[in-house]
């Protein structure tokens, strides 16, 4: 078998993994490195469970090759708390029941962790759009789209301890 | 399957005379798709967000260049580009979800060449050009020249587009884009229009370009919509013949989106709204940018 | 002081119960950890493909599979002639016959067989390899073909049950139902206003997010392990034994976490095909589903054809209704028309009555549960000639609904259920009725419309362990998976019977070994029968502690009252004690606390929702948006209202997706040609408004907390709400969905003269 | 006397009849008589059928004591979602 060596940094940890040229870097993520997190709903970027963030962007993994990454930089779910403290979304999330079989949960934390990053005050319709990639079929979006509201107006009040407890 | 990164236009063009079986790719946002759809797999993968000059916008001499591999939420959200072809800037907010905006590109979108991608027609009415590059240099010709059929290009198999250039609009000019979906997001349009509208100091088009997309085997212009325009105050009586030559150019099918009744029909539609929305922006623009 | 579970609760607050805590199980939810179906990895560790029908009704004249057995890396294959003949009195939902197609495939997408190999590239390269040959044969999609003279059959032997004299030709109807009551003819002679029409919907699918997979890791002892996403494990243990002609204790199945269900997950599609597979790779078997695969090969929910026909006088009183549905069961027989029919008109009370309903087999997958299923179709129907029937006659179509509307004691015999018990109905018309959101003017093209469900919920068996700790904290295993916040339900009633917080309470989903057989999570029935079975054991439990305490005080357990959580002397002569307290001396006392409550739960109370849609319509392209959208649901009791809430909204989002998108295309031969979420289009989050929710409580006299069951009944009124808002935006009756834009276009026109 | 009403299927054993007075105390004195009355009828009853007893569904009826005056209706497995 010819596999390829990637490195690259995921969750601030240096990980090597080896990879088919033509494997989704969503199933290198969940197959080869252990991190599961990200889901696959289609395989075809039209559900967004598989959201990941790849040098910065906010990216379906699911339609990127796995060597795209080498010397890339890569932030799952996994790693968006801040050991024991969690990233205000994830507690938001909690707090407003914006998940029910939590199956696309991270996909939308990464979503909305993303849009976060570039606006920091969106306005309910700035969220909806900005979530539109990830689907729900279980919440009907209401609570996901208050929890990101919620915790945009907790960053925005509280930039730097952001995360709690 | 190989893959391999190029850092330039000359290494791409090499690897892509080295194996017949070869496929450049910038976003893979339909390529992926249409591998797990049964499209054979290419012996080797160029990909092509590692050359600088394909991932960039620039902007000098009264030319804007955009590299051909550069996400299109990049090209969404340039300064440059947003003040002088919101239309373009539009249309490629429109692709997919953000998720896929950071992935695909202006050159993804035209050599997939369907009938309905969004920045075709945009491109169409700013009159751009693509530049083409192959083992003998490169070539540059107008986007309407690259589609020739749904999936088709007229790029040779050794050939990929490098960059597109956009002259700078002259003054009192502005384009737009509308598509009609039935939701708000994550489709594919069923119909698509764009327009591009001069207009002199008493608002009457001195020039105007529109382009229908998901209508037609290619992305077309409606030249009968664009006389009509030309030399007209924009105006109910003008709008209506808009509307029912844009209707007229289409010869759409009826799919899984949409029938040929409701394309012809909406695309009169998107066609009057999207002459009104640009010639709106024209008369809000002062000379060119 | 044990109560009897089944004593009726007076509407009271709770400590616990109707509060708002995290779930137990949020924290691994948003960290990633949490483990779906397709997470799981064994050592050693093989991964299936399946070879799916390409033709949507053929002939399987042979399968040789030689080829693909010698393909690199190919530990197994299995094929029809791996599992045992389906059992001649199989019924619904013909799980065996289903699984893997035998002398014929029945619709694009049936399993024919399956592969093992190293890598999943493998398997699938192997899988193309299995030469199949079919002779194809013409195939039926819609009832109206399944039901034409000459109809190509899906089964030469089906004959059709229920009719007055049983036919001697096969066909594609498998069951007719009738009913009646009362005088037809006499009851629209009475009425002022008749209408009749009919209304036709497609197959939609339930659209969960997370596609089906399993793991099977079968031993040489003839055990398999299986570890799956569904909404019933002790269902796939039953099912996958069935199929493979196992003795249940041969399985263990292990619940992962579901993501999603709605009524999909109610049945098993892969397990028997990787137990199989793993048996003869002797290697784990790990098969994930493609997206298109669930979409082709998964039970959506059926299409159908209703006509109904409602009389009413001038003052509003209906007098006559008289429905026939026929709806699709897919490929092999359901009763998804039957239960059509008695909700067609359960929230009224219609003295004269005709229902007619048909179950009909097309080549398409074959139709399984979706939430509140086969009523939505119904109260399309339904609902939206009641709306008709309002405005004829000048009357607040909420107001005609309540003056007709279902009540304690009203004996209904088109539901079924004969007289109906303390219900919801009015509660929910009048909530809606003086929401604001009711009386808030509307701008040109906009329209308001409004409309009213019903649906049963079930009760059936359901199992709980509850185990207190050394030190005083509480664990409930339960048997049933956990969809959307049912382990903080369970949680939250066993916080209020032990008077515990409820964060010391670790609920759990126990496997097949580990908790008493337990039904499915399906028919909203889990926090009333699940919760049941908590509050049963819960309530052994306490008995004990007092018993206990009892030793410790050297006293009468009669002595003893259980109040908040503590043990009280009767006389006060002591200091109550804690249950930490006296779990802490278990060991001096009889040793470690526990107590199991398992039941065939009876009672469960009918639901109903009345919803209130605003939306506005493009006349020049037909697209109507939701522009408001209001839900009132009688839940009986919300054990934790942010999840009552949650299952609200989300019924309600899919059926707008219903509605106004979602539904399956096939072309000529049967093929489907949207299988993917971009054009198979359920709602994104920037299609939808908030979705205001109104928690309505009439207690279920039934369980001991009230509990009625809130998962299914929000998806009922949707279709007709925006049928009645499209109807009151622009003029225009839509009784075929899905209410496109391109529908409503050609509606449009029509109206205008123009096309 | 217990009222029990008959669906469709079960009506070709009672000749059209939908409702019929029977003297039982319990599901299973229920069935025997109706089969007594009604030869085959116990047979043609689906093997997973539901009753409602006064307007309680039961999905898996068996030993259940009926009191007098009830009203009980047969009815097929249902399903959920």
């Amino acid at each position: 078998m010819n596999r390829t060596h990637v490195t690259c940094m995921i969750n601030d940890d240096e990980t090597e993994f080896l990879c088919d040229n033509d494997e989704s870097l969503l199933d290198a993520l969940r197959d080869e490195v252990g991190l599961t997190g990200a889901k696959e709903g289609c395989g075809t970027g039209d559900c967004g469970a598989c959201s990941i963030i790849l040098n910065g962007q906010l990216i379906c993994a699911c339609l990127a090759f796995a060597p795209e990454a080498n010397g890339g930089t890569i932030e799952t779910v996994e790693g968006m708390a801040d050991g024991d403290r969690l990233h205000p979304l994830q507690t938001s999330f909690l707090e407003e029941a914006s998940l029910q079989c939590g199956v696309c949960t991270p996909g939308f934390l990464m979503a909305a962790k993303a849009l976060l990053e570039n606006n920091p005050d969106p306005t309910e319709t700035e969220v909806r759009y900005a979530i539109a990639g990830n689907l729900c079929r279980c919440t009907g979006y209401d609570k996901i789209v208050r929890a990101v509201l919620g915790a945009a107006a907790q960053m925005r009040k509280n930039p730097i301890e952001g995360a709690r407890p | 399957m190989r893959y391999v990164r190029p850092g330039t236009v000359d290494e791409a063009v090499s690897l892509l005379n080295s194996e017949p079986e070869s496929c450049v790719f910038a976003g893979a946002t339909d390529l992926v798709p249409q591998m797990q759809g049964g499209r054979p797999e290419p012996k080797l993968m160029i990909d092509l967000k590692g050359i600088p000059r394909l991932v960039k916008v620039s902007y000098s001499n009264g030319q804007l260049v955009v590299g051909a591999a550069t996400p299109v939420s990049i090209v969404k959200v340039d300064d440059n580009l947003k003040a002088a072809f919101p239309g373009l800037s539009e249309s490629s907010g429109l692709i997919g979800s953000d998720q896929i905006q950071n992935r695909a590109s202006l050159g993804g979108n035209l050599c997939t060449a369907s009938p309905g991608a969004d920045t075709i027609p945009s491109l169409m009415v700013n009159s751009a050009r693509v530049v083409i590059a192959s083992s003998g240099g490169t070539r540059t010709i107008p986007v309407s020249d690259v589609v020739t059929g749904p999936g088709s290009v007229s790029l040779k198999s050794n050939e990929f587009v490098v960059e597109f250039i956009l002259d700078a609009p002259p003054k009192r000019t502005a384009d737009a884009y509308l598509r009609f979906i039935p939701r708000t997001e994550m489709d594919i349009a069923v119909v698509g229009a764009a327009a591009r509208l001069t207009l002199d100091d008493a608002d009457c088009c001195t020039e105007a370009l529109v382009a229908i997309g998901a209508a037609a085997p290619t992305v077309v212009r409606a030249p009968v919509a664009e006389n009509a325009l030309r030399g007209n105050p924009i105006n109910d009586e003008t709008l209506a013949e808009v509307m029912a030559a844009a209707s007229a150019v289409c010869s759409p099918i009826s799919d899984k989106r949409g029938t040929k009744e409701y394309r012809r029909q909406v695309a009169g539609v998107l066609a009057k709204r999207v002459v009104l929305q640009a010639a709106k922006r024209a008369k809000e623009k002062g000379g060119a940018v | 002081m044990t109560v009897a579970v089944e004593e009726s609760p007076v509407k009271k607050s709770y400590k616990w119960v109707g509060t708002r805590p995290v779930r137990h199980d949020g924290l691994e939810k948003v960290n990633g950890k949490a483990r779906f179906a397709a997470d799981m990895t064994k050592p050693r560790m093989i991964h299936g493909h399946v070879l799916r029908s390409p033709l949507a009704h053929a002939k399987i004249l042979s399968v040789d599979t030689t080829e693909a057995e010698s393909m690199p890396g190919v530990k197994a294959v299995v094929t029809a002639a791996d599992f045992p003949p389906p059992s001649k009195n199989e019924g619904f939902p013909h799980r065996s016959s289903n699984l893997i197609a035998r002398e014929k495939v029945r619709y694009e997408g049936q399993v024919v067989a399956a592969v093992a190999a190293t890598t999943r590239r493998q398997a699938k390269a192997a899988a193309a390899k299995i030469a199949v040959k079919y002779e194809e044969l013409p195939h039926v999609l819609t009832v109206d073909e399944a039901m034409a003279d000459g109809a190509p059959l899906l089964h030469e032997n089906l004959i059709t049950k229920g009719l007055d004299t049983t036919p001697k030709q096969a066909s594609n109807i498998a069951k007719r139902d009738y009913f009646e009551q009362g005088d037809l003819e006499a009851g629209f002679a009475e009425a002022d206003v008749v209408y009749e029409h009919e209304f036709t919907t497609k197959v939609v699918h339930q659209g969960y997010i997370e596609p089906h997979a399993c793991v099977a890791d079968t031993s040489k002892d003839g055990r398999s392990e299986i570890w799956c996403s569904s909404q019933g494990h002790f269902m796939v243990r039953s099912a996958t034994a069935e199929m493979l002609g196992w003795e249940t204790s041969q399985l263990k199945v292990i619940p992962a976490e579901i993501g999603g269900g709605f009524g999909g997950k109610t049945t098993i599609y892969l397990e028997p095909l990787a137990v199989k597979l793993s048996q003869k790779a002797n290697r784990p078997v790990k098969i994930v589903m493609r997206r298109e695969d669930v979409f082709k090969a998964t039970g959506p929910t059926p299409g159908t054809k209703i006509r109904v026909k409602i009389g009413a006088r001038k003052d509003g009183t209906l007098t006559a209704g008289k429905a026939w549905l026929a709806y699709e069961s897919g490929a092999f027989p359901g009763s998804w028309g039957m239960l059509g029919g008695w909700c067609v008109f359960a929230p009224y009370d219609i003295p004269n009555v005709q229902i007619e309903s048909f179950e009909v087999v097309v080549n398409k997958p074959v139709n399984i549960a979706y939430r509140a299923p086969s009523a939505p179709m119904a109260a399309f129907a339904t609902e939206t000639v009641i709306d008709q029937i309002a405005r004829e006659i000048k009357m607040d179509p909420i107001e005609l609904r309540l003056l007709n509307a279902v009540e304690e004691g009203d004996y209904n015999h088109s539901s079924m259920v004969g007289t109906f018990q303390r219900i919801g109905l009015k509660e929910t018309l009048e909530a809606i009725r003086d929401h604001p959101n009711y009386k808030i003017p509307l701008g040109p093209n906009q329209g308001r419309g409004v409309a009213t469900g019903f649906w049963f919920n079930i009760a059936q068996s359901s199992s709980a362990t509850v185990n207190l700790t050394e030190n005083g904290r509480a664990v409930v295993v339960t048997g049933s998976p956990d969809i959307g916040g049912s382990r903080v339900s369970m949680a939250l009633m066993a916080a209020e019977e032990l008077g515990i917080d409820v964060k010391f309470i670790q609920p759990v989903v126990g496997d097949t070994e580990a908790v008493g057989f337990t039904d499915v999570t399906e028919g909203s029935r889990t926090t009333f029968a699940t919760g049941m079975a908590v509050v049963r054991a819960c309530r052994e439990l306490v008995t004990q502690l007092r018993e206990r305490a009892a030793i410790m005080w050297d006293c009468s357990v009669e002595d003893v009252e259980w109040v908040d959580g503590k043990a009280h002397h009767s006389g006060n002569k002591e200091s109550p004690l804690s249950l930490a307290e006296i779990t802490a001396k278990a060991k001096k006392t009889g040793g470690p606390l526990n107590a199991t409550g398992s039941l065939e739960a009876k009672g469960q109370g009918p639901a109903f929702s009345t919803q209130i849609c605003d939306l506005e319509v493009d006349p020049e392209t037909g697209k109507a948006t939701i522009l408001r959208y209001t839900t009132a649901q009688d839940a009986g009791t919300a054990i934790h209202p942010s999840y009552v809430e949650g299952q609200m909204q989300g019924g309600v989002a899919q059926g707008i997706g219903w509605a106004l998108n979602e539904e399956y295309i096939h072309d000529k031969k049967g093929v489907m040609q949207n299988p993917g979420f971009l054009d198979y289009r359920i709602p994104v989050a920037s299609d939808l408004p908030m979705i205001e929710t109104v928690i309505v409580e009439v207690p279920n006299p039934k369980h001991p907390y009230g509990v009625r069951g809130v998962g299914e009944v929000g998806i009922v009124p949707p279709i007709p709400a925006i049928a009645n808002a499209i109807h009151d935006a622009t003029g225009l009756r839509l009784r075929d969905l899905p209410m496109s834009p391109v529908r409503v276009l050609e509606g449009l026109n029509q109206q205008n003269g123009v096309g | 006397m217990v009222n029990v009403f008959l669906g469709s299927n079960l009506q070709r054993f009672t000749h059209g009849v939908e409702e019929v007075e029977v003297n039982a105390s319990s599901v299973k004195s229920l069935i025997a008589e109706l089969d007594r009355r009604y030869p085959g009828i116990a047979d043609a009853l689906d093997p997973k059928f539901a009753l409602a007893i006064n307007g309680e569904v039961i999905a898996n009826p068996g030993y259940e004591k009926i009191s007098d005056g009830s009203e009980v209706r047969f009815l097929a497995p249902m399903q959920g979602g």
